[in-house]
């Protein structure tokens, strides 16, 4: 009996290897293991597909940087991007993984998989899709400062500084907050720090570096008037620019959905979310600039676009698609105050990278604690406000630094002649509209 | 021979020059100018910065003719050009010692 | 025995616990639903790809547009692509989806839904991930429009109709055709209307609104010459307008194969036939227009790629892909003939709007049920020019009434002095290439 | 006894049926089934997206021929990439499919499979997905030619030779190297033969194709002077041809990672590879024109970024990250010396086309063999020379003697005149920036 | 009547403008022009050929005004235009014979 | 002093401007115009509709010059711009009154 009823099991069993031809016919438990590596598989597709779409998103900084400043910078422009990308990418691989990622014994830094280590040929491949969609979060808060250093920055000095931050300063902080993700431990995200994207990790790291470059550079020749005035530089072509920010959002998707790693169903209302905050970013940020300026302004409304796509980068997954339109709609009105406040104070920032990462990112953190759909308390707004201030003093402060530094030894800023006849030929001998009649605004 | 230089609004071009054909003057070059005048530019808003941009495109049109068509060439390019509001342009009057065909190497008034 | 043989059971199916560590061991059952789950999560991810993809034909739209009408219009024309997405979505958000795909007792209204109420925290979250695919489909549907209405059109009385075309026409008639596919039931699917990713549902919807618009406003200011002369209005960016071409053909795999909203071996042969239509829409429109003009012109060429991804869209996943081959062919004809029927007939669609998506909208529509794998029948092509009828009568009706009553409210038309100037100016005060020296046709 | 136990195996085994409502309940076997049926999904997915991504690479191909030529001839680069495409997915539809992945007993080129005839309506889709990803890299390999041959080609002789690439010599020679992934057997595979992405087999067969164009068409008036001094054209929009090189980026994820058209957890690796790759490329292309020019040069860098992804298409799948990295290096100084020989010796290529596509795939493909994770031997390396060699041979010959033919038969130059006045008007009557004050340089 | 033409540095059109407009002169034509002369351009490099951009973006101002005050503004254009630095431009003096104001068709002094 | 206006094909610029250069004159103020005349324009398309683009891209040279060398002037760019073709365009001489050269206040011959 015994062994008739095991033999039916058998049969049962056994009958099915049709379908691994060749192999050992399933059971409930390769089964189970073979299900497991399908959703691996899925994890692994939705994790490289979202770091092509935030790939994508240094297409969309290049044209939207590209955009709102003059035609004699474009070239210079494109090469920052295209360097700070791809020497970023060299400097996340050597060193910057490491220290966010790797063994975190203290909470306070990384210390182990530099230069890949952690993968071995043969062996599991994770860390290698994780680490493409970490370096092209790292390559994004670099990217971040170039706009608001354009148009009178010296390209070596630029190098230097984008080396740093992608290889130091945004991985140091981010071991704090997302370090758990992969080997590391956060002292940040031990307090329990919402941050589910990057609002604070990725892009008021990079705002505030951003910040602390326009201060030490100083405005751009002719941006402000003998007596103060403020003097519009403008962006030689808001097309491009209006491309760059539909392909920031297109990537955004990648951004804030990819930051599961895992095919899941969480994925769609991060989607929601995200699109919703985008959408009423751009709605109030055009309603605030018509009221104050009688005319519904491009810059504007793009930047407000954008300004709401950061806004909802912290919060994404644990608030509502109701909030999420809020979180946009306050991101909007307050992307268009800040940059006036900043061009009052007389900080030049050429496209706005201060107010719509530094400010937004600061004001999304916030929000994500604020509209947490599982509740909100003192404590979570603390740790809140905890997060966005180390990230100010950290990145501020390194930056600021930084900046200094590199000015002492290799000079942050170009001469005025340079800056006068433009980047594109003091620096790069170039060119970017050779057929075209320019002219030179300043 | 006289040159004739005139500036006027950048949509009475066609007009203008429709004309000047009719009476048999074919031969001129045209370029685009920044002109500054009674007329005023408008504001414009950039980023919340509100500026002033004060020219207005106009176009200029060089011609040289004969001395005796100059009058005829003025009445038809002033009524031509004339819109009756501020900014419509002026025309002007110079002297011209010499013309080249290149071509033929022609030279005076066979040159134009 | 019993017990020896239950006990043999549970040792082959216990034994494969360490799978899911900490877990029940699995099941048949238990894997079964995991399966259904990795599917799940194929479904979401798919879906979710396919619109962000979908999202991306905005820059295309708005690429196209711009390339296509004159660069004193060229910051409107971006103006309008950006907002009409971005009202857009929140006007399907409240209202769109609902009577879309609410609840529908009579077959020609949604009821329910409203708000994304059919979500819940913590709830089934498949709406979302199907919201944000019809949001992206009913803004596709609206940004249709403002190309034919570009360079003369009022901004805000472009943005009133904007809001009401996704937030009332195209969900209404969507509910008739599509509604089943969530909460509804349409009267027009009821009778076996095939049309699967919208040939008619978008393109036709958008095509004959961007009609009634174009005929409300007539044509642009020089257009027609004293003696009833057509003269060319030549775009200003052939380049840009070639890149949209290109990014809507990428878009137009997500629209079409991600209309499955499911992970389903069906996309290959959809996206087969989408890439094979549009190739030959492109190569006849090229030849006709060699024939016509003695010269392969772009413009055209461009419009036949749009025309035949339009035609092929209603009968992608029922025809094959010789099929779609001559769709397109038939289109990419079409296309030509009809941007020229409307220009003689004084209809001044600076993009061919109408032309490509109403008049190749019905034309995808008919073939889907001509070219049906399944075969044809009198009563499908009966039911299919029901549909496209239907689609004419309700779309151009409502919106010719609704531009006619926004001119009435707020003015459709600018003036001739701010068309003359550009609407970049008299709407936005801005100037999209101040670096540039430009000329203004007209 | 025995009932009994079958009875409670049946009640096991039935009871898990309200997953499948209705259908049977699931087994071990049908469990094991789904399995492999949701696992097709992921591929077809990845397959189709991936597919997808490499469509976009057109888009990057088109902007990067533009934007490094002269405004005069931007329509026509346009019209022929949108055409090479089109017609190119016509004509592979039709012959090179068949060719190329047809049976093939010789081992010399596919007999079957024309007109996608593998495809029945109701039967197994994969040719499918499988057809839209080899079609996509076909028009590749036919849209890198038209690089080299840029602002002099006649359209219709180019038309002709695009048929004949996409047709004909890529498709023979791809059946060589890799028939077997479906119905084929290439000689050269046979052989052992190391190309996972193309970097001979899509990349060199389009690089010397384009060599062998640029040679018959001889070089651009006016870009040699009497002299024999080189004159440099410069290219018209550099922010367009930067534009295209990150969706070239971007599409390159696809083309490398998607060659494995499975979802398996080796596109990890293989996307890593390609990232760190073209970022080692441009930075070492940029070091290079530093060094060589005074200046770091924006042509030279965004070159370098596409010769370091041609470099790492053999080996993306079987070399390690580091490799990767020395790999895309060495091909980032290779495309400077390239373009700078090519110039020297009179052979006229606007965009680097044959010193990307033809030079780093030759020197991409040895790498394959070099820098093997799995080890090199004298015999690998042979194989991969050999490999290199036939694709020189059978692409550089073929397309000789067809350019020479199509110049017979239709001539392959425009005159003169034409190319004073730029191909757009002559070869299309249009004009791609109208509105714009534009110089004619030459 | 005279017809003053100025070849200038671009960065100096406002100061200019403004010195003219100080002294009563507002109308004025203004176009971008390349300039030749002692001034050397510059080297670019394109692709690893280098090229000699030998011209010079300059700012060419046309203005017509009454002979008497042709002093007046030649001096106020020098003065201001000047960076005493190789390439500040040239100041050319035409003779013109007539003049017309299209808009209201008045001739000579009153059209300008 | 004569002020020369040369209006030619552009693709001649080099050639005139070298041989210019190579009898000393290297100043000049070169900008791009639109001639209308005898040559006659060519047809594009733009979707189906066919229309006339009637000017011929062209290039202004302007030069001021010493009246005695006017003579060597005239025939050297004559010799250097033309073709034969018709289109090859014109040169007019006018008179000039006064010549200032901003940098150093140079006034007349010196200044040129
Ligand atoms: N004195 C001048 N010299 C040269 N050009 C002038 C002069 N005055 C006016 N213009 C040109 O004529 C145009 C029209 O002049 P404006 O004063 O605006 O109006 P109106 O012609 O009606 O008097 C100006 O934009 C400018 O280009
Ligand atoms: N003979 C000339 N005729 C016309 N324009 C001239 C002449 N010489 C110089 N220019 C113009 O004046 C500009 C400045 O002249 P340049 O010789 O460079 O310096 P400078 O004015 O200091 O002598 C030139 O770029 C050119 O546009
Ligand atoms: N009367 C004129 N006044 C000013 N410019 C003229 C005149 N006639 C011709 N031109 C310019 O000279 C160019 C060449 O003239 P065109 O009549 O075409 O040929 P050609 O020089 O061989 O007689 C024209 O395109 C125009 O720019």
């Amino acid at each position: 009996m015994k062994l008739k009823s095991l033999l039916i099991i058998l049969i049962v069993l056994f009958n099915i290897g049709t379908v691994f031809a060749g192999d050992e016919p399933p059971t409930v438990m390769s089964n189970s293991e073979a299900i497991a590596e399908v959703q691996t598989h899925a994890d692994y597709l939705w994790t490289l597909i979202a770091a092509i779409l935030v790939f994508f998103m240094q297409a969309g900084f290049a044209l939207v940087e590209t955009g709102f400043t003059r035609a004699k910078n474009a070239i210079n422009i494109l090469m920052k991007n295209l360097m700070d990308f791809s020497i970023g990418s060299l400097a996340f691989w050597a060193v910057g993984f490491g220290l966010m990622f790797g063994v975190s014994k203290t909470g306070w830094i990384g210390t182990s998989g530099f230069f890949l280590s952690d993968f071995t040929p043969g062996g599991d491949p994770w860390v290698l899709v994780f680490w493409i969609f970490q370096c092209v979060f790292a390559a994004t808060a670099a990217t971040i400062v170039s706009g608001a250093m354009a148009e009178r920055t010296n390209f070596i000095g630029y190098l230097c500084y984008s080396v740093i931050i992608t290889a130091v300063v945004y991985p140091i902080f981010g071991s704090w907050a997302w370090g758990s993700l992969f080997n590391g431990s956060g002292w940040l995200e031990g307090l329990g720090f919402i941050d589910f994207a990057g609002s604070t990790v990725v892009h008021s790291i990079g705002g505030w570096a951003a910040l602390a470059g326009a201060i030490v550079l100083g405005p751009r020749l002719g941006k402000y008037g003998k007596n103060g005035s403020i003097r519009p530089i403008l962006g030689h072509n808001i097309p491009l620019a209006g491309l760059g920010v539909f392909i920031l959002w297109v990537g955004w998707f990648g951004f804030n959905a990819g930051s599961t790693t895992a095919a899941t169903t969480d994925i769609a209302m991060i989607a929601v979310n995200t699109n919703l905050a985008a959408a009423a970013g751009a709605v109030l940020a055009m309603i605030t600039s018509w009221i104050k300026f009688g005319k519904p302004e491009v810059g504007m409304s793009l930047n407000g676009a954008l300004a709401g796509l950061v806004g909802i980068t912290a919060g994404c997954a644990n608030v509502s698609p109701t909030s999420a339109i809020i979180i946009g709609a306050v991101a909007g009105v307050l992307v268009v105050l800040s940059v006036l406040f900043f061009e009052k104070i007389k900080i030049d920032d050429p496209v706005g990278a201060v107010s719509v990462h530094g400010v937004n990112g600061a004001w999304g953190t916030l929000a994500a604690g604020i509209f947490n759909m599982g509740g909100t308390s003192g404590s979570i707004i603390g740790v809140q406000l905890l997060g966005i201030g180390a990230a100010f003093v950290w990145s501020f402060c390194m930056s600021f630094i930084l900046f200094k530094v590199v000015d002492k030894v290799v000079t942050l800023r170009v001469s005025p002649e340079e800056e006068m006849e433009g980047l594109d030929f003091s620096e790069h001998g170039g060119n970017a509209y050779p057929d075209f009649e320019t002219y030179s605004q300043n | 021979m006289k040159k004739i230089e005139v500036i006027i609004k950048p949509f009475k071009l066609d007009e203008v020059k429709a004309a000047l054909n009719e009476i048999g003057v074919a031969g001129m070059t045209v370029s685009e100018v920044k002109g500054f005048g009674r007329q005023k530019g408008h504001k414009e808003i950039y980023r919340g910065a509100e500026y002033e941009v004060d020219f207005i495109p106009k176009i200029k049109i060089e011609l040289v003719i004969e001395a005796s068509r100059a009058d005829q060439v003025l009445e038809v390019i002033s009524k031509n050009a004339k819109t009756g509001k501020i900014g419509d342009g002026k025309i002007f009057m110079l002297p011209v010692e010499d013309a080249i065909r290149i071509r033929t190497g022609e030279r005076g008034k066979e040159a134009i």
